[in-house]
Parts: structure tokens; sequence; C-alpha cells
């Protein structure tokens, strides 16, 4: 294998963008027949690497070889025709559109008058659809697919290029783990039959049992260029990818059987399909809420908020009942807080300032007389919430837009923070979002709780869970299957709770709900 | 105060002769502004050049307001002022709402004569040289009737924008001569002074009416040439029809025996005779006190610029009689209206 | 029952039952109302209104607005006369001259958006602004009234029954349209761009390109649209297309077309301006006060705009896919 | 670039700053404001007289109201069709209430301006419980409410207005400052306070930028919504009342047809001001200056004599050139700013 010539190289690339130095120098080479990992905190370069290679952007220096030579992509199309393709890791279907049409989009932008054969189209997609075991009529909507299925879509989509090179960004993100597995089958014939691949992830275990090569970038740079995998450990690519060991502190027994119910649901309906729903989290306790995508947890949690009507059945806060008519009095008359898994379009408002968004939940308990504010109090008030997280922004007037994911979710946290809610609905919290970052996140998590906050994390990530979690509570379509108290101990509690949703998972197959997704 | 106002008058006009040396602060300069453009109006800007020449103006010039639009209007105006202009045959844009702008232009020692359609008094206007619009509907209606002769007589009214009070005076003057003839108005459709809209509706009403109604009158300028190549479309229907204004394919219409008659109004008329008042005005005349007015709804200082009726006998030269109607007016104008010392 | 409610959530059925609705209840009231001559009438507001609305449906497929489709229509119908009257241009000749002058107007707006990456709305405004004023300047708002005999008859013609042969282009460009949108690269390009203007051109589709494209069609549209005025008011009037922006608004959204792009329907379209037709002939028929033609006009766009939605509303949450 | 910098009070002076003023819209504007009157000043006579500095004055604070009302709107991501015939509706009742029911001239600007604010409720409240766009609403609203006026006032204009109203919009102040031209800056002051730094605007701002993410923070949007056309429709009616004092009377064509003359103003100054019509990021200045740029490019026009027909193209042709100059000057600096 080492004999080969590389297929494709990216040799010191930089890419600037104004006041931002995304790539400072990077090297990368692809072998043929190779699955190479590129890996990567959030913000370290890792999808401006690919921009830069499939054509999205130009690169401000250096150069990129394929078969030895230079070249040079004008715009993604050029790429296309050059035979490298990518699944980036924004959704990028047209939902309206069939499935074979969204697949063969880049063939039919060879003529914009030649009439479309949607039977030829449909024919020519299906044999994409069959190598990922993809049930589906190409004729099919996309829009009227699962989250999953669009993702297997997009795959199908860069496999139907026969691209030489195939870049996937994050392409598990959402699949369950046999959808997965399906996929590395798939990814292993296209690597045999010679195709050079690229796989980002932040699954670490995922990287070790499918890629053979590495490129490691911290701050834009190489942490480790092109090397194989053989002999490197977990901790030796966490170590690169965040430049020091890692640290994350283990589970820890908390007792807090004998502190007071903060949030307590008996039998609750709600109008989204929740039937007899019972839930009761205790100051200081953090319950986690265990399911797949598309149960209902979400839902869920935006009818405890008020923004989904609860039918029937008994809401208590602190021992009273309440009914909760809209968002804004579960957070101002109840003390509820709700962290969104969808940062960029519920959890931020992101042409707004940091100051603007952290401050958002307080303005009304700063207001003076006539509705004043002044900036100065709501400045004070979130600074040390943003201290505290670490949040790197030039200053507080920065556009959140601009700022890396990591921050914008650190944000996302210090809003809540400094609003001082006593119950705290946390959705995914370390979707997209680095090993570091996910460590503080769940220290913080913990450190919130021990001060008494009452806590529910949604998370469909098992090891966060456990780590997490005092108690977990499992739920699948709608209904709560069980609870399982937390030992600490993973081959138990994932037992455990694959026990209580794996009677569902195998029925349920064919279409998951949709509540999801997010365009 | 006038004092002031008197001084800054002057300032405006001292400096804007320092900049065009070639204009005397003397010299008349006035300007023909229609309420927007409308093909009425174009007589004007002939009627101006005609009347600079004939009576050595600095200028009589025609400038339109972009579109039909008081604030359009108003915005002319000004700017027109500033430019040191001295003379005004406005349209108003409305009747009342224009009036303002007029104080403001005549407490700059501007003259100002109300051209075809009159303002509300009081108004800083000399008088209101133009055509009665109710008037004209009025006699229009008549003919209409008369060309009707015995037998049903059910009338269609179209007419302009209801935003232009013009129009309700219009509404109620066809009814009024309607009733007095024994004729009924069966359906008055308005807001169609555009060609689409105009096109439309009348086609449509005379789809599904045209056996209930035995006469059309238009009073507005687009629903007259519509409603003539409609009739011509429809072949012979038996409707009669008076149009209002000279477009060209009404007075084909008329000579081709589609349509009986149009209400002439006397466009160059009012222009050439306005522009002359103007510089007569400035050059120290006044309006007698005792002069003959003629009254209609807004004004009592209206002077008739001439309605006439031209059927297909006279169609090939209303020209000429509109001229002569201009010259007959001209003739007694300055002895009958003005007192000059 | 699944047929039936397969049918009830396309574009066009809420618009088709509303159409069916209301000629119903009008012809009911009203025995002239389908009558040859006034079908020919319908027929011909619906000629022209319905490349109006296409114009602007098309600039909607791709997310953005066109201000200038009055303006560009006003400008190449009275190009067309006044090509014949003052050139003496024969009228073939002078169609094709108004057509590309439209298709330039539509390219100018497609390349300045595109060139400049200001939005839609603001550069539309000015062109707006620029060729209805090159149209005043031309004309000096004189109408011209050199429209030869050729296109006054075509104007007037009837193909068959009471079809006029001016409803024809519009039905070859009605084809065309569905055509292209559904079956032509260009026009799943237009609605990819439409949909997600980022992802399609991460799908190797020339976002440029297809801009100006749709530019370039929505000024083709509004100006064969000024050429059929024309013939059917026999005059170049400069007051043409003025009054165009409502419509073309209000049919395509009637059609349940998605202002952020991505999302028109032909037929929903044209049923749009069928509907807005046949009020607008109602009102007339009915001799409403016409003081309140406007009141009705706007509540009866509520209305269908409102059955609409009731329609496309499906039950949240749990299921819906 | 590190945690450091955030230490620094918020608004920090410095290069930063700077730059940012410079990059702004509002900068831009006054370059181009500066420019062009500089041009007019030496090239048409009498642009720079006491009278049509008054007038321009005038002119222009209507021209940027409007533009304020239509700016609140645009807040929350919609448009507002009907701002024309909002504001003739309101003036017509303020007429209305003085001639028909002998209210005094104070109460029944009030009466209008409640009128005002009564019609944008109707449209909020209509585009929050339906769904539907904004755009959609108002294109219909603007007939129903221009048609419902024409119905109820037959085109009647009330003509018999207090002395008051019509010697208000002569009066001035120093030869050339019109005290309609102060009201419309209070005005401007009053939302530049409101959107800086009161709770209702921030709010109003949060929820037009991002209607999810604001529902989730505890802000209610619907409110908002209905509030920001409530205040768009009170502002029309604003607009429309100083068109009354300056023309002496309530007239239902001061709008034009449907109230459509509008629109032009309405929405030319907060686009060139740089309001986003996707919402939630606002300019009062920008609007301000933008609408003024306008309303003093159509006087120039004017003044210069370029052939009444053509003053349209030449103002269109200045507005794109405006646009693209300051697009160009931008991205000037950008890139400058960058090496």
């Amino acid at each position: 294998m080492s004999e080969q010539k590389a297929i494709f190289e990216a040799r010191g690339i930089e890419k600037a963008f104004p006041g931002v130095m995304a790539l400072k120098g990077v090297n990368m080479t692809l072998m043929p027949g190779s699955i190479h990992a590129l890996l990567g905190e959030n913000g370290a370069g890792k999808s401006t690497l690919i921009k830069v290679i499939t054509g999205v952007h130009l690169p401000s220096a250096g150069t990129l070889l394929l078969d030895g030579t230079e070249t040079q992509f004008s715009s993604p199309r050029d790429a296309i025709a050059k035979g490298i393709g990518v699944v980036h890791q924004e959704r990028n279907l047209f939902p309206r559109f069939s499935v074979a049409e969204n697949i063969h989009l880049e063939q039919l932008a060879a003529g914009y008058l030649k009439p479309i054969n949607y039977s030829a189209l449909n024919e020519g997609a299906r044999p994409w659809l069959e190598a990922l075991d993809l049930d589906i009529d190409p004729a099919t909507p996309v829009s009227e697919l699962s989250v999953a299925r669009m993702q297997l879509v997009e795959i199908a989509k860069a496999l139907s290029l026969q691209s030489r090179v195939l870049l996937l960004d994050e392409p598990t993100a959402s699949l369950t783990s046999s959808e997965t597995e399906r996929l590395f089958t798939i990814l292993r014939r296209l690597r045999d039959g010679g195709t050079s691949l690229v796989f980002v992830s932040h699954k670490l275990e995922e990287v070790q049992e499918i890629c053979d090569r590495v490129t490691v970038l911290r701050d834009g740079a190489n942490a480790c260029e092109s090397r194989s995998m053989d002999g490197i450990g977990r901790h030796d690519l966490v170590q690169m990818m965040i430049g020091r060991a890692e640290g994350a502190a283990a589970w820890r027994h908390r007792d807090t059987t004998g502190q007071p119910e903060v949030l307590g649901l008996s039998d609750v309906s709600t109008s989204l399909g929740h039937k007899g729903v019972n839930l009761s989290v205790r100051k200081g306790e953090i319950v986690g809420l265990y399911g797949l995508v598309g149960a209902g947890r979400t839902e869920l949690a935006k009818a405890i908020m008020g923004k989904f009507k609860v039918t029937a059945g008994k809401v208590q806060v602190n021992g009273k009942a309440v009914t909760i008519p809209n968002v804004a009095s579960a957070i101002h008359d109840h003390g509820l807080g709700y962290i969104s898994e969808d940062r960029k379009s519920e959890g931020l408002i992101l042409q707004h300032s940091v100051l603007a968004n952290a401050g958002v939940p307080i303005w009304r308990k700063l207001a003076g007389r006539f509705g004043a504010l002044r900036d100065k109090r709501i400045h004070d008030a979130v600074l040390p919430y943003l201290q505290k997280l670490e949040v790197k922004t030039p200053s507080l007037n920065q556009t959140v837009a601009n700022l890396s994911g990591g921050n914008q979710q650190k944000i996302s946290v210090a809003k809540w923070l400094a609003a001082g809610v006593q119950f705290l609905i946390v959705d995914e919290p370390s979707v997209g979002i680095d090993i570091k970052t996910k460590a503080y996140l769940h220290e913080l998590l913990r450190e919130l709780a021990d001060a008494g906050t009452a806590i529910l994390v949604i998370s469909s990530d098992m090891p966060e869970m456990i780590a997490l979690a005092d108690r977990i509570v499992v739920m699948d379509d709608y209904h709560i299957t069980g609870e399982v108290t937390n030992s600490g101990v993973y081959d138990d509690i994932s037992h455990a709770i694959m026990g209580l949703i794996h009677d569902a998972e195998e029925d349920s197959g064919a279409v998951v709900p949709l509540k999801e997704i997010s365009v | 105060m006038t004092r002031h106002i008197q001084a800054i008058a002057m300032a405006a006009v001292l400096g804007t002769s320092a900049i065009s040396a070639a204009q005397a602060a003397e010299d008349s300069l006035f300007a023909l502004i229609p309420g927007g453009p409308h093909p009425y109006f174009s007589a004007w800007e002939q009627a101006g050049a005609d009347a600079a020449r004939d009576f050595g103006l600095a200028g009589a010039e025609y400038k339109v307001p972009q579109k039909w639009e008081l604030a359009q209007q108003n915005q002319l105006l000004e700017s027109l002022l500033s430019q040191g202009y001295n003379g005004f045959l406005i349209f108003p844009g409305d009747p009342v709402g224009a009036v303002s702008t007029a104080e403001e232009l005549s407490s700059y020692g501007a003259q100002i004569i109300a051209g075809a359609g009159c303002y509300k008094d009081p108004s800083p206007a000399a008088f209101c040289l133009g055509t009665d619009t109710g008037n004209s509907a009025y006699i229009g209606t008549k003919e209409l009737i008369k060309a009707m002769g015995d037998g049903e007589k059910r009338i269609a009214h179209f007419t302009g924008f209801l935003v232009d009070p013009n129009t309700q005076l219009r509404i109620d003057a066809v009814q009024r001569a309607a009733d007095e003839e024994g004729a009924t108005v069966v359906q008055v459709i308005a807001d169609i002074d555009a060609p689409e809209p105009a096109e439309e509706k009348i086609n449509a009403y005379l789809a599904a009416h045209a056996d209930e109604v035995d006469g059309i009158v238009t009073t507005a300028w687009v629903p007259a040439v519509v409603a003539a190549n409609a009739l011509r479309k429809m072949g012979d229907s038996g409707i009669k029809m008076v149009g209002i204004d000279h477009d060209e394919v009404l007075i084909q219409a008329i000579k081709d025996g589609i349509v009986d008659g149009t209400m002439l109004q006397n466009p160059y008329g009012q222009g050439y005779i306005g522009s002359f008042a103007l510089d007569r005005l400035r050059s120290g005349c006044t309006v007698k006190e005792d002069a003959p007015f003629g009254s209609n709804a807004l004004t009592d200082k209206f002077i008739d610029s001439g309605t006439s009726y031209v059927d297909a006998s006279n169609a090939d030269s209303y020209l000429e009689a509109m001229r002569a109607e201009t010259e007959k007016l001209l003739a007694d104008f300055e002895s009958t209206y003005l007192s000059c010392s | 029952m699944i047929q039936i409610s397969r049918l009830s959530r396309t574009d066009w059925f809420g618009p088709l039952l509303a159409t069916l609705i209301a000629i119903t209840v009008i012809q009911g009231f009203n025995d002239n109302f389908l009558s040859p001559f006034n079908i020919q009438i319908l027929l011909l507001a619906i000629a022209v209104n319905a490349l109006v609305a296409f114009s602007q449906m098309i600039i909607i497929a791709i997310g953005q607005m066109n201000l200038s489709v009055g303006a560009i229509g006003g400008l190449a119908a009275i190009s067309f006369v006044g090509a014949m009257e003052v050139w003496g241009l024969p009228a073939p000749l002078a169609v094709i001259l108004a057509l590309v002058i439209g298709v330039g107007c539509g390219v100018l707006n497609g390349a300045l958006i595109r060139i400049t990456g200001i939005s839609a709305f603001v550069i539309t405004l000015a062109t707006l602004s620029i060729f209805k004023g090159i149209n005043l300047g031309i004309t000096e708002a004189q109408p011209f009234y050199g429209v030869p005999d050729s296109v006054k008859s075509f104007g007037a013609a009837l193909l068959v029954g009471p079809i006029p042969w001016l409803a024809v282009p519009t039905v070859l460009v009605t084809v065309a349209m569905w055509f292209m949108l559904r079956r032509m690269p260009v026009g799943r390009f237009i609605l990819a761009v439409g949909s997600n203007e980022h992802a399609a051109g991460l799908s190797g589709i020339s976002v440029g390109a297809t801009v100006i494209i749709a530019h370039a069609v929505s000024g083709l549209l509004a100006a064969i649209a000024g050429v059929l005025v024309v013939a059917r008011l026999q005059i170049g009037q400069p007051s043409i297309g003025d009054d165009w922006l409502i419509l073309s608004f209000a049919a395509p959204v009637i059609g349940g077309a998605i202002l952020a792009g991505g999302h028109v329907s032909v037929t929903a379209t044209l049923l749009g301006v069928v509907i807005v037709a046949i009020i607008t002939q109602a009102l007339v028929l009915f001799s409403i006060d016409p003081f309140l033609v406007q009141v009705v006009l706007g509540a009866m766009i509520l209305a269908a705009v409102g059955l609409n939605k009731l329609r496309a509303r499906q039950p949240v949450g749990k299921g819906s896919a | 670039m590190t945690i450091q910098d955030i230490n620094s009070p918020p608004g920090a002076t410095g290069g930063l700053s700077r730059t940012r003023f410079f990059l702004s819209n509002e900068f831009g504007l006054i370059l181009l404001i500066i420019v062009f009157a500089v041009i007019f000043g030496l090239s048409a006579r009498g642009f720079l007289s006491p009278f049509n500095l008054f007038t321009l004055g005038r002119n222009s604070a209507i021209n940027i109201m409007i533009g304020l009302s239509m700016m609140t709107v645009i807040v929350t991501g919609g448009l507002n069709l009907a701002v024309g015939a909002m504001g003739v509706s309101a003036a017509m009742v303020c007429g209305w209430l003085i001639e028909g029911l002998g209210v005094p001239w104070p109460l029944a600007i009030l009466g209008g301006l409640a009128f005002g604010a009564a019609l944008g409720f109707i449209n909020g409240w209509m585009v929050v419980r339906t769904g539907l766009h904004s755009f959609i609403i108002t294109l219909a609203t603007m007939s129903i409410f221009f048609g419902a006026m024409i119905f109820l006032t037959r085109a009647e204009a009330f003509r018999d207005l207090p002395a008051a109203f019509s010697a208000f919009g002569k009066m001035k102040f120093a030869n050339y400052l019109s005290p309609l031209l102060l009201v419309t800056l209070a005005v401007a002051v009053a939302l530049a306070w409101l959107y800086r730094a009161t709770l209702t605007g921030r709010e109003m701002l949060a929820a037009g930028a991002s209607p999810a993410a604001a529902e989730l923070s505890g802000i209610r949007v619907d409110r908002m919504v209905i509030l920001c056309h409530m205040l768009s429709g009170g502002l029309a009616g604003l607009a429309a009342l100083m068109l009354v004092a300056r023309n002496g009377a309530a007239i239902p064509s001061m709008a034009g047809q449907l109230g459509q003359d509008w629109l032009l103003p309405a929405f030319l100054g907060p686009v060139l001001g740089g309001t986003l019509l996707q919402g939630g990021k606002v300019s009062v200045l920008g609007t301000v200056l933008g609408a003024f740029l306008v309303t003093m490019l159509s006087s120039g026009l004017l003044m210069l004599q370029v052939g009444a027909f053509w003053v349209q193209t030449f103002l269109g042709l200045m507005l794109l050139v405006a646009v693209l100059l300051d697009k160009a000057r931008r991205s000037y600096l950008a890139r400058r700013n960058l090496a």
C-alpha cells in the first residue's frame, strides 16, 4: 500500500476570512483505497479544508494536486467534474424534489434545456439506493423521508458521482447504529474498489473502527499529517486534537432523594400525541431523558415550556399545579428554561450580538422605568457567566453568527445561567460540540445541579447520558417506557436502557415520526 | 411679516438672477402645470410656446408632474418657484388640497390661474379658466338622449377615478340630465381611467348587458376611447354613445358613425389665454371686481374656456372651431375681465 | 378517500374548487355570465393577466421579487407600437424588438442583482423607476396610435367559438412554463435555487446563470403581456403596466406559491388569475356600488388565500411527515 | 481575540468601532448626501434658496415618516403594503371627528392616530392568527381599508379643518425650517431610543430576527408582531396628518389610488438606510438619511430641469448608482481592513 501514489494532495493550504485565519498552511495526502480520518475540534478548520478541496472556497495560498499535477477548482461543479465528491455537514437536499432528482441534480446541470426523462432518472437512482439498502421509491419527494433517510439519500447522491475521492463530513450524525453499520459496509466496499475516502466524525469509536489513516487539525494547522492509524489509540487522537490529555470527570453518585420536587408531570397528554407521561425532577437532580431521534423528547420539553398544549394530566411546579399558557410565562413566572438542540434557529438570534443573546431572558428583570434597558446593566449581569464559560469573542458586540459552534453553544448555555432558572431542560447538549467543550459542559451541568438547579438532560448519546444523569427516563414513541437509576456502570445501564426501547425499535422500522427535523 | 417675505423673495430672485444673468428679473417666466401626465393637457405645450412667441414672454413652459399625484405636483411647483418662475397656470391636483401650495406661491409674488379645473374658494388664483365638468357631462347626456330618440332611454355612465372629486360632480350631472328627460341611468362604472381596467370592465358590462342599454355617456378620456373601441368591435349594436375629449380613436369613431359625438373642451385655449392673462396680471393689471364671472360648485370666479359638442358634421373641422373660439375669447378678454392702468 | 385527500393536497385543488363554486353561483344569479361573448371577455382579461402573473411567479420561484414587471411590460408595449409608428417596422419585427427589450430589461435586473449582491427588491425598485422613466421620456405620456390593422384584427379575432386569438400565446406560454418547471433542468434549477441557494451552488448549479435566466424569462413574459395588451387596447398607452403589481403577486400567492421561493404552481397560478378575473367581472355584473368594489376584492383575496391555508394546514405533531 | 477582550465595556471606542462607523450605511448615506448637495448647489439655480430648503425639509419630513412607518413592520421581517391606505383612513377619521362630530382638533388628532394603530392591530392580529405572510395580508387589507374609506366618504374631502392645521404646515422657523421636520425628527429620536434602549424595542428586534429563538427565550413573539403593526399604523396616521397639515384638508386621494403612491418612499428610506428586509436589524438614522437622500435627489433633478419626463429615469439611475457606490465603498473598506 505504501508503494501507491497519492491520488490527491493538499499542500500548504491557507485560507483567510475577514478577521480570521481559518487555515494556516495545512497538508493532507489522500491515497487510493483508503479511508482517511480528518479530525479536529470545532473551529479547527475541518469544514473549511473540505470546502477548499471541493471547490467551494478558493484557498488564499497553497496548492492542490490531483494525480500529482497541480489543479484548481473554480466551482463545486468543477471539483465534481474532476472526481471529487462530498457529503457536506449541513443538509443540502431540496425537500420538494424527488429522491432521484436530488441524486442526479449534478448530472442534469450538463444541459439547461434538455428535457428530463424521469423514468430514466428513477432507474438510474435505484442502484445507489439499493447499495445503501434503502427501500424507497426514487420518485418520493425527499420531504416525506425521515432525517436519517435524508442523510442516506445525501450519501447516495455522493456515491452516484462515482468519485475517486469522496469526502464525508459527519455522515453518521443522525444515523442509528444499524444504519451506521450498513454505511460502513458500503464505505469498505468502496475502499476496496480503490476509492479514496475522507471521513470526518466526532465519534472516535467510529473513526477507530473504519479508518486506516488520519490527519488531525488543531487551530487551523496540522497536529498530525496523513499518518497511518496503526498504533494510534483513542487517547493519542484526543491528545492531538485538544493538545492535552482527555480529562473528563467521571460520574459520581449524588443523592437527592430528600430534595423537594421542582417539576412534576402526572398522566400528562399533549396536543402532539404524548400519552400518560409521568415525570418528576427534584431540586439539584439531573434526570436524563433518553430516546431515539423522533421519540418525542424535544416535543415533551416544548410542551413543558408552554409552547404546545398540555391536553390532559397535571403539571406541577414546586408542588403547585400550574397551567403554562406560553413560553414567556414558563420562563418569567415559573423559572423554567430550555436550551434547544438547534442552536442556530431556536437557541440563538444569530444576527444579534453576544450581549443581546446572552441577555434576552433577563431583559424583563433588568428593565427600568418606561421599560428602559441599559447595556451596562445587561453587560454586568451576563459578563460573569460568559467569562466562566470562557466564551471567546473579540467583543460583546460581535455578531453571534461569526463565532464558532462551540462558542455559540456556550452562549446559549450562559444565557440560562444568567437567568438563574430553577429548572433547566438541556436538549442534546453535545451535538456538534468538540470533546473539550463537551467535558467542560458536563462539569458545568453537575456544578449547576449541585447548586440546586433541577436539570432534565435530553440526549441520544448513551455515554453522555451515563456520565451525567442521576436517573434515566426512557421515552419511545411519545410514551415513557421506563426508568433506570444510574449506577455509572456503562454496560449494565446501556443494557437496561436498550431493553426498555428494544422492542419498540424493532417494529417502528419504516416511518420514524419526523418532528425533530430542523431545516 | 410681508416685508420680511418680500425681502426673502427679492433675495431669492436676486440670487437666481445672479446665476443666470441671461434672465432679467422683470421677465415673465411662466409654467403650465397639469395634474399629471395625461393626453388631455398636451395642447398646453404648443399653447404655451405660441403664447411666449406672440406676447414676448421669457417663457411659458409646459411642465408635467411625473405622476398624477398631488405631492408630485406640489414638489414641482415648489421647485419651479425656487428656480424663478413667477406665473403658473395650474390644474389643481385637488381643489382644496392644492390651495395651500398656491397660497405659498402667491406669497412669493407669483401669479396663479387655475386651468381646466378650479380651486375651491377662497384661493389665491386670479380666476379659473376651464370647462365646467358638471355642465359638460350634463350637456353630453342631453345630446345623447337626443340621439337616442324615442323609445327606452337606459344609460350607462363610464367615468374616471373616484378619488377625483370631479367624478362625483359628473355622476350627479348625468343623473340630473337623465331625470329631466325621463331617462334612467342603469349603471355607473368608475375607477377606470386606466386602459386595462377600463377594457376589462366596460367589455364585461357590455357582454352581459348590451341588450339592456340604449346609450353610453363617458366622462373621462380613457373610458371614452375604450368604449368607442368596444362599440366598434360589437358592430351594429344600436347603442348610442357620447364621449369626451378629442382622442384620435374617438374622433375617428365619430367620423365612422360608431359614436354620435363628443364633448370637446378647449385645452389649447386654456393654455394660450392663461399665459396671456398671467402676463397681463404681472404687468400690473388686476381682476375686475365686477367681471362677468360664471360660477360652479367650486368657485365664483369661473371663466368658460369653451365647450362644444362635436358630431359627425364637424368632426373634421373641430380644431379650427376651437381656435376660433379661443380667438373670440381672447379678443375682449382684457376689457371684460381685467382692469389695466 | 385516499385519492381525494391526496387530490386536496395539491396546490390547484383549492383554487379550482373556488373557481367552480364562483362560476356556479354567478351563473345562478345571472344567465349572461356564461354567454359566449362574456366568456370571450373573460378570456381576454385572463390571457394578459396570466402572463403578468407568470412573469412574477418565475421570480417568486427563485425566492425574489420583481417590482419592475409592469414597467418592463409598459416599455415593451410602447416600443412595440412606437417602432411601428415611428420607424414603420412591420408588426412581426416590432414584436421581436419588444420581446428583445423585455428580455434585455430582465437580464439587466438579473445581472445587477447577481453582480452586486444587492437584494432584488432594491434593484427592481430602481429599475422600475428607470424603465418607467424611459417609457415616459419616449412618449411624454402621449399614447402611440399607429397600431396597424393586422395587429388590431389579431386583437379582435376569434379562433374557435368564443376563444379569442389573443389566448393562443398565453396557452402556449402556460404549457411552456409548466414544461420548463417540471421537465427541464433550467426550471428545476430555478426551483432549486429558490429552495436553497447555497445547496444549489454546492450541487454544481450555476446560481448566477439561473438567476439571470429567471429574470430574462420574467422580462420576456412581461413583454409578451405588454404586446398583447396593445393588441387588445389597440393603442400604445404609456400607462400600460402601471397597475400590474398587485395582480402579479395576488395570483401566484392565491395559487399557493411560497414567497420564500422554491415552490410555485403554474396551474394554480392560472386558476388564481381566473378567480381574480371572475371576481372583478362579477362585481360589474351584479352592479355593486363602485365605491365598494375595492373592499369586496380585498376580502375575496383574503378569503381565497385563507381557504388555501386552511386546506394546507395539517395536524401538527406526531405522525405528520 | 482572547477572553480579556470582553471585559471592555460595551460600545467601547477605539479603532474597531470607528472603522465600523465608516463601514456603516449611515456614513455612506451622509457622504452621498453631501456629494449630491454640492453638485446640486453648484449646478441648479435656486437649489440653495431658503424656500427650496424649506420645502425640501417639509417634503422629506413626510417621506421620512412614511419610511419609518414601513420600517417598524420590516423589523418583524414583514412588509406593510397598506401604509398608504391606513394613513389616509386615519387622516379621514381625524377629519370626520372634527367636521362630523365637532371634536376639538387635538383630540381628533389623537383619535386619528389611535385609528391608525387600530388598523395596524387588525393587520398584526391577522398575520399572527393566520400565519400568512404579512405581504398577503396587507395586500388584501390595503384594498379593504382603502375601499371602505372611499365608500364611507364617497371620496369627499374634509375641507373645513381649523386654520391651525394649514398654519402649522406653512409655518417656518428661521426662514427655512418646517415644524413638520421637527415632528419627524422627534419621532425618529423616540424610535431610536425605543430600539436601542427599551425592553419593548429589543424584544421587537429579537422577535423579528428569529421568532423561534425569541419565543424560547421568553418573548411573546405574537404580541410583538401585533405591536409592530400597531406602531406602523400610528406612524402612517401621523404621516397622513402631516400631509393634512401641509394641504390644509383631509383628502382621500392624498396617497393615490389604494394608497399605492406611498409605497415607493416607504420602501426607499428603510432599504437604503440598511434596515434588513429579513427583519431583526433596524437603522432609524439610516431610514431618515435614506428618505432624505431620495427627497433631495428628486428635488435636485427637478431643479436641474432634466426634462420632466426623464426625471424618473434619472432618479432610478441615481438610486442605482447610490446603492452601487455604497456597496463598492464598503467592500473596498472591508478588503483594506483585512489586509
